[in-house]
């Protein structure tokens, strides 16, 4: 394992000094429990909306906190749901009377840990509302699994109820907010090489010199199939494909297309991604009116991408446009 | 015929240390069906509770068991910590103020325990999970007092079947937790939590072997 | 080599296809010769800025094209520096009367190819000063070499005399800007990886497991010297100091201090190395003003960090404050 | 006893074939000193001239090389393009019009060639470039001159020439272009752009052999 790490046992520790030391205008840094919080935080009147998760996917979650998108993020060990005191912690910070979103991804640790953290808010008297992300559909969906993976959406779910939670709206207005993402966002991955977790210190799966993982999760949980490499447009076909089918997405419907990096895939191939993406889009009758490209849902050092659809309304287009200054994503201010 | 407070404490020590060993062990067997971290949240949790030794030290089991799930609850974190977390709350819960714990009292300790994981969880019996090591455990210890057994043998019997479950886990398709995202993929692998579970119960046998 | 491309040959002419679906509000694409352009030029009475190297640097140049930003950039072939014609039309696409400023990395191949750009543009009427960058204390320096590679310093150099442009000052004094830029920025940069350049198949160098390249070039180009890979901290003090003496930078100095990835090194091992370059540069004496940490002048997927100090004065935290609207940069709009 | 329009054309073609085959091997060069791409620009360059092969056909031999030359400057990019540009537009303005080429012809295109390539790069001998290859061909042409050879035997001495200054480039520390950000590290390794340089000359040798 080569990283740009001291010990793993520090990674995040670490990590989070730098932020300390790096944005003191946007985010202070709490530490045990650990959690990222916007500087002016709380706000008055303002629901406040946290995530929070394993480390290793950034500028997920931390590196969206502030104006306009999350009041506070919680970190966990790389790939490890953080633990029920950040969340309350960070729930506490953040409670400025109105209210707290806790945007949670699917998955059993995240929930588990969000939801005692969120009866333990309920119980010092501060309104929570969790919403569940699970947009990725390389996971089959069924009523006696765990469900999907919560995956790309979530970085969508969190611009647009930021906003949303910017502008004062109702708890219940911005989870609502939450739920049309959730309704209306799919994903799927692939990847064309293994992250090495710090503490792990070789790679999470082997993947041989002529081969991908289509369907990946963000944490190298292996996907749906592995098969020889494939072109670019090959590849996109196979993602945009059951994308598309899910929804599934009609004629005429507006789209925020997201190309993401795993984290090792640079701009240059996520460009020629996006060029067939976009193609095929069209061809199916959707109008591609937003978009983003990419690393903003990693994997450590992962290569591959991962695409996310999401159908587009007038007040979620309104509420991506609304300005937005954190370390991950910025404009209009 | 039972388990005083320092023999609990010497439990829960040797419980860091089996950990601590296993650590690569958990992991790998999470890189196969999950995300590769159940050895280092394990260890990294009991490592915590090491910490913790000093303050328990005068302290009733019940607060012993609770301080266990309390440090777990708020540094293994994944599924594991809120899972494990209760699985000791809730013991703790049950045998509140006790210096001695009877057969009967760590049986009633361990159904609250297991209860609180299956609720937690909302795994059943065949998900792939550590409620598959946790359930036999138990089923082990209540026909124990059935038959009348000494603790020891109690206790022994429960790592057994809790291995036998285990062990149990390798065909099944996951229905819980991150193995799910899998499919009949995760079928041939033995479930990392069903084996932490096991170590848990055989350190249990093993150091209260002459209770 | 696995790389999310289609035909090797093929991959800048895709990867500017994207970016035209892409970001259609922000630029266009000119193909044969290929340049990227504000979508909005020429801008009547504004210097025009605009740069090129070869491509595999993204978000470097056509990421930086935009309002407060460059006018203009011409991308190469992978790794190879553009030609003449490419950057001739470029400057005429972007005069808008008052002179056009060219800056240049200082390879060989950047200087002769803009060079003669340049001499074309003079014949066709247009003012044309060219700004070379020289940044890299990794080379050695000397009047009878080539010189120092231009590396980070060239991405703030882009940004302040864009926003100069900007602010309708003269060809002079944008030139000035970048000619400050030039004396005051200072970077060198290390690979824990090499990187793979598509045409080639396979990676520039072998670096064995254990090793790292201390001094490498953005295009894979060997460094000072090849060592035994050490701790975060221990890097973070191997660029740090060369840098700090470098110039020489003086206590009490204020500084930019951009921390970059090559690539493939993610977010999370970037903070670590922010918070030690953050450390040293205190110790140090110097006050860390502004900051920039991401991956902005990238190696493909190369794992590794380049370390950029630029000395700022008043003027230049102005214009590095300044508007910038821009695919990689965004910020005050 | 001299090249004509065809026989010019040829040595084109046969440029585009042999750096073709030589891409790998001048971009391995260059990977050890360079970026590894002199190859690849070499062949995209002319590759692109083959392109403009019929355009060509019906053409004097200065507007052949002066097409030639302006092809590479807008399609080889990196160092090369310029120089090589430099070098063919050069010889092509010193015989514009012309349909036959003698030695003397010849030796004056390759002087203007070489001399705009030590103007656009300014590399003196021992530099580690292409300067190093170009030099002593020039030299060899000058010598056959006055020897009085015939044009074969001196094309066949000026590729030798070449091969030699070639060859020479190993020991030598790059003082130009990418190799020498590497100082000392650049000694031991041929000069890719030397080894294109004696490439594009035995081109012209085999080629034009019989006249
Ligand atoms: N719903 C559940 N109920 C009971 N046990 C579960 C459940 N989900 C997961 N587990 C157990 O948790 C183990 C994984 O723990 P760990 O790796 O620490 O968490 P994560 O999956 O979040 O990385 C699994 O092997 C399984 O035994
Ligand atoms: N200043 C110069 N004068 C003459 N030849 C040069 C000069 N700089 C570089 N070269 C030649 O160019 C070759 C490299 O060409 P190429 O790889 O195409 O360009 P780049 O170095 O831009 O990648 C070198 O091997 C050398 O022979
Ligand atoms: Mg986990
Ligand atoms: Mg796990
Ligand atoms: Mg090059
Ligand atoms: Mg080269």
């Amino acid at each position: 394992m080569k990283k740009l790490i001291n010990k793993p046992d520090d990674v995040v520790m670490e990590e989070l000094q730098g932020i300390v030391v790096a944005h003191p205008d946007l985010v202070k840094v709490h530490f045990n429990p650990n959690f990222v919080v916007r500087a002016d935080a709380p706000i008055k009147g303002k629901v406040g909306v946290i995530s929070g998760g394993g480390s290793g996917h950034e500028p997920m979650h931390g590196g969206y906190v502030g104006y306009g998108m999350l009041d506070a993020a919680c970190p966990g060990a790389v790939f490890t749901s953080p633990t029920p005191d950040q969340m309350l912690e960070a729930t506490k910070a953040v409670n400025g009377g109105a209210g707290v979103l806790h945007i949670v991804k699917n998955y059993t640790g995240d929930i588990m840990n969000f939801e005692m953290a969120a009866d333990l808010a309920r119980a010092e008297g501060i309104e929570v509302v969790a919403i569940v992300t699970d947009d990725d559909v390389a996971v089959q969906d069924s009523l006696y699994t765990a469900g999907r993976r919560g995956v790309g959406s979530t970085v969508l779910a969190e611009k647009v109820c930021g906003a949303a939670a910017e502008q004062l709206r109702s708890l219940e207005q911005v989870a609502d907010v939450c739920r049309k993402v959730k309704a209306w966002g799919r994903s799927m991955g692939m990847a064309l090489t293994s992250c090495t977790v710090p503490h792990v210190g070789k790679p999470t799966f082997d993947l041989p010199e002529d081969e991908m993982e289509i369907g990946i999760g963000i944490h190298g949980e292996p996907g749906r199939t592995r098969m020889k490499v494939k072109s670019a447009d090959e590849i996109t076909e196979m993602l945009m494909e059951p994308i598309i089918k899910d929804l599934p997405f009609k004629h005429g419907d507006e789209v925020l297309l997201f190309v993401n990096s795993m984290g090792g895939t640079p701009p240059i191939e996520l460009y020629i991604i996006y060029r067939k993406a976009y193609e095929i889009a069209q061809k199916s009758g959707l109008k591609v009116v937003r978009n983003l490209i990419g690393p903003y849902i990693t994997s450590l050092e992962m290569a591959g991408c991962s695409i996310t659809m999401l159908k587009m309304d007038d007040d979620l287009l309104k509420l991506w446009d609304f300005p937005v200054k954190t370390v991950g994503l910025r404009w209009g201010m | 015929m039972s388990i005083n407070r320092d023999e609990a404490l010497e439990w829960i020590k040797a419980c860091v240390e089996i950990l601590g060993e296993n650590r690569d062990y958990l992991t790998q067997l999470d890189a196969a069906i999950g995300d590769a971290d159940h050895g280092a949240n394990m260890d990294r949790g009991f490592k915590a509770v090491m910490g913790k030794i000093p303050e328990m030290s005068d302290k009733d089991i019940g607060t012993i068991f609770k301080t266990v799930g309390m440090t777990l609850l708020s540094t293994v974190g994944g599924a594991g910590g809120p899972l494990y977390g209760t699985f000791f709350i809730q013991a703790g819960m049950k045998t509140a103020g006790k210096m001695e714990l009877s057969l009967e009292d760590w049986t009633s300790a361990m159904d609250a325990a297991l209860s609180g994981i299956v609720m937690r969880g909302k795994a059943e019996l065949g998900d792939k999970t550590m409620v598959d090591a946790l359930t036999p455990a138990l089923n082990a210890l209540k026909q124990a007092m059935t038959d009348d057994l000494p603790l020891n043998q109690a206790l022994k019997n429960s790592a057994e079947a809790a291995r036998e479950g285990m062990v149990g886990t390798i065909p099944l398709v996951a229905r819980k937790g991150r193995a799910s995202y899998l499919g009949e993929r995760s079928a041939g692998h033995q479930d990392p939590g069903a084996t932490s579970s096991y170590l848990i119960l055989k350190t249990a046998a093993d150091t209260w072997s002459n209770s």
